[in-house]
């Protein structure tokens, strides 16, 4: 496994010469890379222990867990697709060799975070993947060079409270491996320690994933990012932050650390306190990606919301949130890069990411449209995608555990998630085509068949859950979170729940009746004659024939409503408060403070050196400590 | 006493460059409480009725108590020159301030902004 | 308001200088005894041992001896200050002639001047005068003093100084006076690379730098003590070299 | 042989004086020379020599040993490539060869008096430096406050005198000096070498001079600091023996935060970097204050890194903002120099991959063993800012649109030795033992007054 | 195969039963207003002819919105239990949230096509009634946690099982009956609530372009809507029943909210929101909170 990062790492190297040379080359090279790479996840046996070495005197190692199978799996799944994808997507960008080199660093270091078996390890690959992650950010548009600081700190600020912890772990038990530590942690008779060392561990995590209250990197990260990017960034450098929650609250294994401080229903305060975060990114979340006009900032919002979902459902360490939290890390990792990637797509044809200024694309690309259907679907947890099913399973355990607050603004996001998906639904592939782009075409298939291949697997999974459920239930029975409790049944074709369960096959089944039963009545009754909506863009001065209230329509553009697509609701929250403000006044502090020293220690006359020497001496003199 | 007067000296300096505008001012300053530093080295060494240690035809003999302690002298000696240098340096910047800034006052130089 | 703080400061730090001077034996009640000064004034650092000295247990104090007009085998300067100067800590004398080489090439550097300034100013009769009768004593006066430095008070630096005097006479009576900058630098680097060689001699022959491998004569001749005389005619020259060069230094102005 | 390090650049010196134009060809021979010197002299080590031939309490001796050889090495390489740029130096070269005699004397020197002589060399040469490009008025601060602090290292050699006997480091060392008369001493010296170890608040000068020219942050954000750094260590660990380490690390920690903010506030490549230089200093003091053998070995092992990294930053912004009016995506045009500022400035952040990674994460865990979890914290929160605008600066040399179009041609030298350094910053992380061996036993001589005293005794006793 | 035919029946039953009832209530709402109003059976006249027609296609996305509209309820309309046990198609499947999200494909599927329709009104209809969406949704979904958390179910069949032995929900929990019913309202999109539709307003709003057969298929599609949002309520607050007494509840819950929505006029999208995030939704907590302390009837 080490061999293979390694080789990863310095092979990222070379493929930035190669691609120096042709980049397309080397794209298709990361792309093969890549799809090898799946093929090898499952062939390393469970359980498979490496040492990498000594540092600091403490044994490095990886481990090859079901939980780093799953999240490796998931983590390729979006890589390759977008390996792919940029084959053809890297021709609209200015840096190709760097993103080949950078990408695949990014796999390498996601890749040893799921392996690490030691905080060490994961701390290091967790660096890798941030710092390559960070320097393809700013090779989008302006703002994306904002972006990537941005990015950085709030990462750092996640970062090094992770390796607090860490060393707070290891000054008090002499170790960094996590099952060891996991062992010590239940052990630990300091209720205060363990509270704060699990928190700055998943300190990490809620920076990562966009956990408010640091999620404001995302909405400036992801929506500036190289669009393509966007999508790993999106569907698979967040799930590195799921994987940190993950094993503060699972690895370490919450209920029995805290097993003295169960707050309500059986869930330990401090999750409690992380499920409070997970409900608060999803209600701005949601709310913020409703009014956003930037298509991409808006899916960046949502993965603020489903970086929520995830928490609250590994959050409540219920079998059924549990599984559901980290299948949901599958659905929306998915979803997320396939719209991502259909956007990259919109902008790669048309150059704007502006929901306002597009319109009407699904007749100039209805292969992009078709997989960003399927993806929102999937996103909005709407059977028969996989996305239902996850989303199915937190709402069963937040019910069960009687967390009404958490399943209202849980059931909230899930309708707040119609409604922004929609929005570039209407806004960008229906409604009219704006006049400047009628030329445009849809991209070419080395660009919409990942995507179609994404969304494929998202369906198939919808319909038969179970081999994606199996990874999962294997990691809960590793964490020892009811393992007896079988949730995925697959003899009976059920999923099922504490309090009832549900066929997916059924529920496909009937999707699918009544699907044709529509169509045998559609086809039925007499034909209709097909009003063209392209009319004026073919012939000039032709109108359109649709109902506007008695006129004519030859300016189609003007008729197409997508420019404040829910202005009566966004305006009951016009005036909210914003906490990127905030942060950014944090910063400014800062920067204020730094002014403030500068002007007062460094830029002054040779008088005030003099001073300061002169107090120096005095007060440590009189206070001398 | 002497040691009094030093530590005095160090303190009118440090009032000039606390005070003084004027860069060469403060350069004084500077010289004034290297001045001070030097008095209070001399004084360290002096031994109530002492001589200078220099062996003459008048003092030919090495006695205890005889001499003040030639050594601080010796720091002394090359603390001045060290002092002169850093005055000559200073003064020489400050030819050049005057020439860049046109002025030697703290509050009329002219593009001292950053 | 400005200068009540800085009087409060300044204040609070002269107590507190004063403070400190308690930690100090008392005006002229200096205890040679338990400093390395004895050591030198007796010209014995030699005979001692620096472990039982430095524990303090030994020979702290040292016998009274005759030492003017014999023959020391240690050191042979009759002034202490000297010895110590230019012998015993020579190598800070290195350092401090160091220190004027640099402030000298500095102010060559920085005020980067190569033409003699003028300020339009006829110097009046009696300077002009007396100028060609004085600076030719001064000179002399000058290399009386470092030559004679390891005899009276005295030495390289105030006869450089001295001799740099005559320079600026020079400078103040005449308008057309200039000294070539490869002139005095010249002189002053030889006569740096001629202390730095004495001490590099003293490496060969002795083993250690700056080691006085001259014989030491009799205390009190003008010939003896070594290496000292040498080293000081050389920081001699120096010194002249270089405040004359400082003086040429402020003296001049960029060409154009 | 040793004494041949700070003699031998000064005779090349006096040689210059007296033909300006063999300067620069002096300066390349005697760093060449002294380096060569530098790595006979490995075999030496501990060693002390005599000077003239006088006993260590009596005379002055110069110290060679494991501390002292490692920063005399770190000076006098870095010096051999400052001396490379044969356009950065100009007409300066006299005055490096002093300012490397300067550095060399001030680390080996084992004379209170001595180590003050050469401090104000250090002062006088810095300043010299630090006016080049007509930085006068920042120079003249360096110079008001360099000498103010001269002042206060030389009473508190006096002070030392009165109360040991002698001007013997090894000797103050071994004496039990009064605890009243430490105090004045600790807080004198405290002061006077604060200021050249960029101690908060006595580091006003900093930005100026670096942040000035294109020279002397090259030399006194790296040799100069280090051997401003070591003597930081040599006096309060071995020589008073840990006393005031405590008012030490207070300060320190503030000079990390200090440093940090204001480099975030700054918009000055140059200044930024100093800034940086300041916190980097903070971060070293902190962990010298805590005078445990690990921790002062990281404190150096954590210097050194700096030292490449602040190198190789401040060769290319020189060159970036001398040669050019705006500097946004200048690195599109330099990749080479690019990549190596953006390697320097990761390792100085400490992401993994590189050498700032191993000093941090290192004295993170060392800290947490012996229970401090300030410095820890301080140290993070200051990493998190000092992430915040060196990736803000990365971005915009490498991403942002170019503004001025000019290109000045690629400066292969330097190219080539930023990336050298870089990789070796690199080659640290891989194997970070290449430095720490050599840190540990600085720590164990700086910690071991004992040995110290020994060697120098025994020195007395015949023999260089 | 029972479950198919106990499917089919439901689509028949929900086809009849839903569009007489629709028709009844024109007549109500007529005679609520001294008119005389159409007959009961007059919406099937209209469904037939609309489907008759010659109608006009906006495209591909709109033909397909409207297919996946009407696959979607019917879908949902096939798993509905009705009343009991015995007239539950799928018991494994009946799962209230699978119903629920089973259901937005038909609402996304519409909403789709409409807006693929290119006319601005149906825009604009659509984006109104995914914001209403949010509004009832919320208080609904609650009152209907608080009620699974206290049978430990989800399964409707289950749900009717134990309000056999318990009571109806009704009287079990009046609150939340209450609040359910308020959300019912809004989801059949009945008077204060037909912001999206708002005929003077936005030219019927989702609807503007249909035409023909694309009219009656959404007519159909909307009486299976009915069907699932009413009968819910029956099988989850009223108790369920045998087949009949299941009709006889479904006719008292539909003619209770036609005759509430035919005196009240129609609400802003705002004063929408703000209304269901006020009152219903306090007192869905509120409920929820009582479930909580036990303290039911």
């Amino acid at each position: 496994m080490f061999t293979l990062l390694v080789a990863l790492l310095i092979f990222s190297v070379v493929n930035y010469f190669i691609s120096k040379a042709s980049w397309r080359v080397g794209s298709i090279i990361n792309a093969l890379i890549g799809s090898y790479l799946i093929f090898q996840v499952f062939t390393i046996p469970k359980g498979t222990e490496v040492t990498i070495g000594k540092f600091l005197g403490e044994t490095l190692a990886l481990q090859w867990t079901n939980a780093g199978f799953y999240f490796s799996f998931v983590s390729l799944l979006v890589i390759v697709a977008v390996m792919f994808f940029a084959i053809k997507w890297l021709d609209s960008q200015k840096h190709p060799a760097a993103f080949n080199m950078f990408i695949l660093m990014v796999t390498a270091g996601s890749l040893g975070v799921f392996m690490a078996k030691d905080l060490i390890t994961l701390y290091i690959f967790w660096e890798i993947a941030v710092l390559s992650s960070m320097l393809i950010i700013p090779m989008g548009k302006k703002e994306s060079r904002k972006a990537a600081v941005v990015y950085a700190v709030m990462s750092a600020v996640g970062t090094y409270m992770f390796l607090y912890g860490a060393f707070m772990i290891y000054s008090r038990y002499g170790t960094f491996s996590m099952p060891e530590i996991a062992k010590n942690l239940a052990n630990d008779p300091s209720t205060s320690f363990k509270v704060a060392v699990v928190l700055l561990i998943a300190a990490a995590g809620i920076a990562k994933s966009g956990i408010f209250p640091l999620h404001t990197w995302l909405r400036i990260a992801h929506g500036n990012a190289p669009d393509a990017f966007s999508a790993v960034l999106s569907g698979q450098l967040v799930k590195l932050g799921s994987y940190v929650l993950m094993i503060s609250v699972a690895v370490f294994p919450s209920l029995k650390i805290f097993a003295n401080l169960k707050l309500y229903s059986g869930v330990p305060a401090p999750n409690y306190f992380l499920i409070a975060l997970g409900a608060a990114s999803i209600i701005i979340g949601t709310l913020m990606a409703i009014k956003q006009d930037d298509m991409k900032m808006l899916i960046a919002y949502s993965s603020v919301a489903n970086g929520g979902y995830i928490l609250v459902g590994i959050g409540t360490m219920d079998p059924l949130g549990f599984e559901g939290g980290v299948l949901h890390v599958f659905n929306h990792a998915l979803a997320a890069a396939v719209i991502f990637m259909a956007f990259a797509s919109v902008v790669y044809r048309t150059h704007t990411k502006k929901i306002s200024e597009l319109g009407g694309l699904i007749h100039k690309m209805p292969i992009t449209y078709i997989a960003y259907l399927f993806a929102i679907i999937s996103l909005a947890g709407i059977p028969p995608m996989s996305g239902f099913i996850s989303k199915w399973m937190i709402y069963q355990a937040l019910v069960r555990k009687g967390m009404f607050i958490t399943a209202a603004i849980a059931f909230f996001g899930s309708i707040g998630s119609f409604l922004y998906v929609f929005r570039p639904l209407a806004g960008v592939f229906l409604g009219q085509l704006p006049r400047k782009y009628k030329d445009v075409k849809e991209v070419p298939p080395i660009m919409w068949i990942p995507m179609l291949v994404l969304v494929a697997i998202s369906f198939v999974m919808g319909v038969w859950p179970f081999p994606i459920l199996q990874p999962i239930e294997n990691m809960r029975a590793d964490f020892g979170i009811a393992p007896s409790f079988k949730i995925a049944d697959a003899q009976n074709w059920l999923v099922r729940g504490f309090s009832g369960s549900w066929n997916p096959v059924i529920v496909f089944n009937l999707f699918i009746t009544g699907f044709i039963v529509a169509y045998i009545l559609y086809t039925l009754f007499p034909k209709p004659k097909k009003v063209d909506l392209l009319k004026p863009h073919k012939e000039e001065g032709a109108p359109i024939n649709i109902y506007t209230s008695g006129e004519f329509i030859y300016t189609p553009e003007l008729y197409h409503y997508n420019t404040k697509f829910y202005a009566g609701f966004e305006r009951m929250y016009e005036k909210h408060p914003s906490w990127e403000k905030l942060l950014y006044m944090l910063a400014k502090f800062f920067h204020d403070v730094g002014e403030w020293i500068h002007g007062w220690f460094f830029r002054p006359s040779p008088s005030a050196y003099t001073f300061w020497l002169a107090m120096t001496i005095l007060i440590i003199f009189w206070v001398r400590w | 006493m002497v040691f009094w007067i030093s530590a005095i000296l160090i303190g009118i300096g440090v009032y000039g460059l606390l005070t003084q505008k004027n860069l060469f001012k403060q350069l004084i300053s500077l010289s004034i409480i290297d001045t001070a530093v030097n008095i209070f080295i001399i004084a360290v060494g002096y031994v109530d009725n002492g001589k200078a240690p220099i062996y003459s035809k008048a003092v030919p003999k090495f006695m205890e108590g005889a001499f003040v302690d030639p050594l601080p002298q010796a720091l002394v000696l090359t603390a001045i020159v060290i002092g002169v240098g850093v005055l000559a340096l200073g003064a020489s910047l400050l030819v050049k301030v005057k020439e860049k800034h046109s002025s030697i006052d703290v509050e009329n130089m002219k593009g001292v902004g950053e | 308001m400005r200068r009540f703080y800085a009087i409060l400061i300044a204040a609070a730090l002269v107590y507190m200088l004063i403070s400190f001077i308690s930690t100090v034996p008392s005006y002229g009640k200096a205890d040679l005894k338990e400093r390395v000064s004895d050591a030198f004034l007796s010209k014995s650092v030699n005979a001692q041992n620096t472990k039982a000295w430095m524990e303090g247990k030994a020979i702290h104090r040292q016998p009274a001896k005759e030492i003017y007009g014999k023959k020391v085998k240690e050191e042979g300067s009759a002034n202490v200050v000297t010895s110590i100067v230019v012998n015993y800590r020579s190598f800070d004398t290195l350092g401090e002639v160091t220190v004027l080489f640099t402030a000298a090439l500095g102010v060559g550097l920085i005020l980067g001047g190569s033409r003699r300034k003028q300020y339009g100013r006829e110097a009046n009769f009696v300077l002009k005068t007396s100028t060609g009768i004085l600076v030719p004593l001064i000179i002399m006066f000058g290399a009386y003093i470092f030559v004679h430095g390891h005899l009276t008070p005295g030495g390289g630096f105030p006869g450089g100084t001295i001799i740099a005097m005559a320079s600026l006479l020079l400078y103040l009576s005449d308008e057309k006076f200039f000294l070539s900058k490869a002139s005095t630098g010249a002189l002053e680097g030889s006569m740096g690379g001629t202390y730095v060689i004495i001490g590099l001699l003293g490496l060969a022959i002795g083993g250690y730098f700056l080691y006085n491998f001259l014989p030491n004569g009799v205390v009190g001749n003008l010939v003896s003590a070594g290496i000292v005389p040498l080293v000081y005619v050389a920081i001699g020259l120096k010194v002249g070299a270089e405040l004359s060069g400082l003086v040429t230094d402020l003296h001049s102005e960029k060409e154009g | 042989m040793m004494v041949l390090l700070i003699v031998l650049p000064l005779i090349f010196a006096f040689l210059a004086a007296i033909k300006k134009s063999f300067s620069y060809p002096l300066l390349v021979t005697s760093t060449v020379v002294n380096v060569i010197i530098v790595l006979l002299l490995k075999t030496s080590v501990p060693s002390v020599h005599v000077l003239g031939g006088w006993k260590p309490p009596f005379g002055i001796n110069l110290v060679l040993d494991d501390a002292s050889y490692y920063a005399v090495l770190i000076a006098n390489i870095v010096f051999f490539l400052v001396a490379l740029f044969k356009e950065t130096v100009g007409k300066y070269s006299t005055v490096l060869m002093v300012m490397l005699a300067a550095v060399n004397g001030f680390v080996l020197t084992g004379d209170l008096f001595n180590s003050f002589v050469f401090l104000e060399i250090l002062t006088a040469t810095g300043v010299i430096l630090a006016s080049k490009r007509e930085n006068y008025y920042n120079a003249f601060k360096y110079l008001v406050l360099g000498s103010l602090a001269g002042s206060m290292y030389l009473l508190a050699t006096i002070f030392t005198y009165t109360q040991v006997g002698s001007l013997n480091m090894a000797h103050a060392s071994y004496f039990a000096i009064s605890e009243k008369a430490i105090v004045v001493i600790t807080i004198l010296y405290l002061v006077g070498l604060g200021v050249e170890a960029k101690l908060f608040p006595l580091n006003g000068w900093v930005s100026g001079v670096y942040g000035g020219n294109d020279l002397s942050p090259l030399v006194m954000a790296t040799a100069v600091s280090f051997a401003a750094l070591y003597m930081m260590g040599r006096l309060f660990l071995t020589v008073f023996g840990g006393y005031a380490l405590h008012i030490l690390y207070v300060l320190a920690l503030i000079t990390i935060v200090a440093g940090e903010l204001a480099a975030l506030y700054q918009k000055n490549l140059l200044k930024t970097l100093a800034y940086s230089s300041i916190a980097q200093a903070g971060i070293v003091l902190a962990a010298i204050s805590k005078s445990t053998e690990k921790m002062v070995s990281l404190a150096y092992f954590h210097l050194t890194n700096d030292v490449i990294a602040k190198f190789v930053l401040f060769l290319v912004a020189t060159f970036l903002v001398y040669n050019y009016k705006n500097l946004n995506g200048v690195f599109k045009k330099h990749k080479v120099l690019g990549t190596a500022f953006t390697i320097s400035s990761m390792s100085l952040i400490g992401f993994p991959l590189f050498a700032g990674f191993q000093s941090k994460l290192r004295m993170l865990m060392e800290m947490f063993k012996t229970s401090d979890y300030l410095f820890p914290a301080v140290l993070l929160f200051a990493t998190v800012i000092e992430l915040t605008y060196l990736v803000r600066w990365n971005v915009k040399l490498w991403f942002e649109d170019i503004e001025d179009e000019s290109e000045v041609k690629g400066p292969a030298l330097r190219a080539t030795i930023s990336i050298i350094l870089a990789i070796l910053l690199v080659g640290i992380f891989l194997a970070p033992n290449i430095i720490l061996n050599p840190t540990t036993k600085v720590a164990k001589a700086l910690l071991d007054s004992t040995s110290y005293i020994n060697n120098v005794i025994a020195s007395s006793m015949g023999g260089m | 195969m029972t479950a198919v035919y106990k499917a089919i029946l439901n689509l028949v039953i929900a086809f009849f039963f839903v569009i007489s009832l629709e028709g009844i209530a024109r007549k109500i709402t007529a005679r609520i207003q001294r008119r005389i109003g159409p007959p009961w059976y007059q919406n099937f006249i209209d469904i037939f002819k609309a489907l008759s027609k010659h109608p006009f296609s906006n495209g591909w996305i709109f033909d397909f919105g409207v297919l996946m509209a009407l696959g979607g309820a019917i879908a949902t309309a096939a798993i509905i239990p009705m009343g009991s046990t015995f007239w539950t198609p799928f018991p494994n499947t009946d799962n209230f949230f699978v119903i629920m999200y089973l259901f937005a494909v038909g609402s996304l599927g519409m909403a789709m096509g409409m807006v693929g329709s290119g006319s601005p009104w149906s825009a604009i209809g659509v984006s109104r009634a995914l914001t209403q969406m949010l509004g009832y949704e919320l208080p609904y979904l609650v009152v209907m946690s608080s009620v699974m958390y206290m049978y430990k179910t989800s399964s409707i069949h289950l749900l009717i099982e134990k309000q056999a032995t318990n009571g109806w929900n009704l009287y079990v929990m009046p609150i939340g009956a209450i609040v359910a019913f308020i959300s019912l309202i809004g989801m059949l999109g009945k008077k204060p609530f037909d912001i999206a539709v708002a005929p003077a307003e936005i030219a019927s709003g989702p609807m503007a372009e249909l035409s023909g057969k694309y009219m009656g298929l959404l007519q159909i599609m909307h009486a299976f809507s009915i069907f699932v949002e009413v009968g819910l309520f029956v099988d989850l607050f009223l108790g369920g029943g045998s087949l009949g007494w299941f009709l006889v509840k479904f006719i008292v819950v539909w003619v209770l909210a036609t005759l509430i929505s035919s005196v009240l006029p129609r609400f802003r999208i705002e004063q929408m929101l703000k209304f269901y995030w006020g009152v219903p939704l306090g007192l869905a907590f509120l409920n929820a909170l009582f479930v909580l302390l036990g303290w039911t009837f």
